[in-house]
């Protein structure tokens, strides 16, 4: 089972900031094991963050994002104590959802 | 290593660790060396015989970083240069393009490199030789232009060769490891990076 | 509990109409159930192939779009960190692209209205490389380049 | 003088694109390092560990809430900066990790074999529960200056012992732990060593371990960052809580002494 995402987000003035960590292998498909066999890819390819039931960030995502991957943006509109929800799928299907409160 | 020159070593090891000590220097020295025997584990190609330690390993263990008194530092350079078996052919200098790799490559002799793998020299962890390698380290002084700065006469090829073969030998407790001596590198490894410091055609000296 | 319970659901169905379900019933926001992963794009190899995969042609090189928090020496290319902001008038879109990686195309992030032009990650690079900062604003497309070099790590490895 | 002057400047022109090179080198993987320190992996890693601290585990199902780490049964504010100790109880000076396993032993039942089975993780497939809890006490102890006492003679014997180890030279290349960190201002590939001999190398780099390390995607201990150390050295494999692990952490750890501690941090 995967572990919590590490999200922070906070508003200064109008403008929310995210900071998201997610727990993710991010394998490549072209690191080969010990054994010398290939490790199949296993990634995150889709990221959405929504505030209020509306979409503030979609994203795509390839093997090239970094394990245990850090994204940060900027959206207009939030407010303390409103709460955001991040959910990542990856291409075996698994997928995780996890919410902050803006501070 | 004459068995008069190894007694005489061992006699000043023995003087060096009494230099700065306490009432029961000796005890910790030996608690030390039990705490090491008992916390390591065999693995790999690594076995516990890599804790014994040789003449030069202990009389510079025991100097704790500091350089050692002058005729303590003439006896271990002594006894290293008659460790340095030169080419049975005569010739000194290598491939320089083989030198750069042997250069460049970090592996070998850890308990996690397979016995049958590369071993390399690892020269650009602590120094600066071809000027395109940004990654090198500082811990030994740059050999940018080694050979430019010395020539390419039979001396410094000679010289070169035994440095790398052992650095004991010209320098007492430095922190270069004895390529040759302990079997780390093969003579015609020696032999490509000796080439690779000297060749005029080497990035180094460029 | 409810993302254990709601990828389990997930799993035993999986298909888009399916999301479009739950998106209906309030499970899943609604960009969720919309959202698509650009297989032909990350696929792709060479630069002008990727490029023609995300619609983007021949991109305008543009002043407007700049890199922050991104090295010009990264010490590991396991993890070299990418900030990209674009100062186009109605960017929609800002995807990453590092020349020199076995696939191209490393991340695409879609912008809606009220969400600004910037974004900040972290990525893979094989080797010293061109990286791409491709944005979409207004219906076209920008470029700006930015070489970013990887250096070897430690001793022994 | 004039030709003198030029000579000079020549040579100095000669020099100047190494030193050019270098320098803007090491400000560009300054700045890399700076990019870094915003959203460190290491918190992935808290966040598990805080969840390990509370939860009831073991062949007793308690949690670690009655664990001493040297302030208290429970304590965790702070504990990490005023380790290694000695501990009555074992009669043995412990550094955070062979506390941990202390604890996980005698107050959650598990055999000391199981509870030190993995102290260092990899990947999705095994986690290791130890760097975990390791990386949340050392979280909560961010801020608080390095206070490693001297009092117990077991403690002063560890130290000196550990001073030892430090300048053992063996293996097939000679090395010893100072022969790395026993000078100011050297680096080795690109990565600055620390003169672990000062207080100031040894501030700088005990209070930055644990480390999510870039290069393997991992949090990582400081018996860890020894048992690497000493694999790169060509020594054989530090035993995970062994005599030499703890006396050398307590050497650098009191040589850290009074700066405060900063982990878990992120390394290349």
């Amino acid at each position: 089972m995967s572990d919590p995402m590490k999200i922070r987000a906070s508003v200064v003035g109008d403008v929310t900031e995210v900071k998201v960590l997610m727990s993710h292998e991010m394998e490549t498909g072209q690191r080969k094991d010990a054994q010398g066999q290939t490790v199949p890819a296993w990634f995150i390819q889709n990221v959405v963050v929504s505030h209020n039931g509306k979409t503030v960030l979609a994203a795509q995502w390839g093997t090239a994002v970094s394990k245990n991957p850090f994204l940060s943006f900027k959206f207009k509109g939030g407010a303390k104590g409103d709460k955001v929800s991040i959910s990542w799928t990856d291409n075996r299907g698994d997928k995780r959802t996890d919410e902050a409160v803006i501070a | 290593m004459t068995l008069s020159s190894r007694v005489a070593i061992f006699a000043l090891s023995a003087i060096v660790a009494g230099c700065a000590t306490s009432v029961d220097e000796g005890e910790i020295a030996a608690k030390a060396t039990a705490a090491l025997k008992g916390s390591f584990r065999p693995s790999g190609q690594a076995g516990l015989d890599r804790l014994d330690q040789d003449e030069t390993q202990r009389v510079c263990s025991a100097v704790a970083g500091k350089v050692p008194p002058k005729e303590i530092a003439a006896k271990i350079e002594q006894t290293n240069l008659a460790t340095v078996r030169y080419p049975a052919d005569g010739k000194l200098l290598g491939d320089w393009k083989n030198g750069e790799k042997i250069a460049q490559e970090g592996r070998g002799m850890q308990f996690s490199d397979s016995p049958g793998g590369p071993v390399g020299a690892n020269c650009y962890a602590c120094h600066q030789l071809s000027p395109t390698e940004l990654s090198f380290g500082t811990i030994g002084p740059s050999l940018y232009r080694y050979g430019k700065q010395r020539g390419n006469g039979v001396d410094v090829q000679r010289y070169t060769f035994a440095k790398i073969y052992n650095s004991e030998a010209f320098t007492a407790c430095s922190n270069m490891p004895r390529f040759g001596h302990k079997g780390i590198l093969s003579e015609q490894q020696i032999k490509d990076l000796t080439a690779l410091l000297l060749d005029s055609a080497s990035p180094v000296n460029q | 509990m409810i993302n254990r319970r709601r990828r389990k659901v997930l799993k035993s169905g999986g298909s888009a109409a399916l999301l479009g379900v739950f998106a209906a019933a309030g499970w899943v926001g609604p960009a969720e159930a919309q959202s698509q992963w650009n297989k032909t794009a990350f696929d792709s190899h060479g630069l002008p192939e990727t490029m023609k995969a995300l619609g983007a042609g021949d991109p305008t090189p543009s002043k407007d779009v700049v890199f922050f928090q991104t090295p010009e020496i990264a010490e590991n290319g396991a993890v070299v960190p990418i900030g990209i902001t674009s100062n186009l008038p109605k960017t929609e879109s800002i995807a990453i692209l590092i020349e020199k990686n076995p696939n191209i195309l490393a991340a695409v992030f879609d912008l809606p209205a009220g969400t600004e032009a910037t974004v900040s990650t972290r990525v893979k690079m094989a080797q010293s490389s061109n990286i791409h900062a491709l944005v979409k604003a207004d219906g076209r497309y920008y470029v700006a380049t930015k070489e970013v070099k990887v250096t070897l790590g430690g001793c022994g490895g | 003088m004039m030709v003198l002057r030029a000579a000079l400047a020549l040579a100095a022109m000669a020099i100047a694109p190494a030193l050019f090179a270098q320098g803007s080198t090491a400000d560009e993987i300054a700045k890399y390092r700076a990019a870094l320190r915003d959203g460190n992996p290491a918190e992935l890693w808290e966040v598990r560990g805080e969840a390990l601290w509370k939860q009831k585990r073991g062949p007793k199902q308690v949690t670690l809430g009655g664990c001493d780490l040297g302030l208290g049964a429970g304590v965790v504010k702070g504990a990490y900066a005023q380790l290694p100790r000695y501990f009555a109880d074992a009669d043995r000076v412990m550094d955070l990790e062979t506390r941990l396993v202390w604890c996980m032993v005698q107050l959650q039942g598990y055999t000391e074999a199981d509870a030190k089975k993995n102290p260092f993780g990899s990947g999705n497939e095994k986690k290791s529960d130890l760097e975990a809890l390791t990386a949340y006490i050392t979280s909560e102890a961010r801020g608080a200056p390095m206070k490693v006492a001297l009092s117990h003679p077991k403690e002063v014997e560890a130290y000196r012992i550990g001073e030892k180890l430090f300048f053992f030279r063996g293996g097939t290349h000679d090395f010893a732990c100072a022969t790395c960190h026993g000078e100011d201002g050297k680096r080795i590939r690109l990565q600055d060593l620390p003169n672990l001999m000062t207080a100031e190398g040894a501030q700088k780099a005990y209070t930055s371990w644990p480390a999510y390390r870039v290069s393997q995607g991992e949090l990582r201990t400081f018996e860890w960052r020894l048992y690497d150390c000493f694999r790169q050295q060509r020594f054989p494999e530090l035993v995970f809580g062994s005599d030499a692990a703890i006396a050398l952490t307590m050497y650098l750890a009191r040589n850290a002494n009074g700066a405060p501690y900063d982990g878990p941090a992120i390394k290349r």
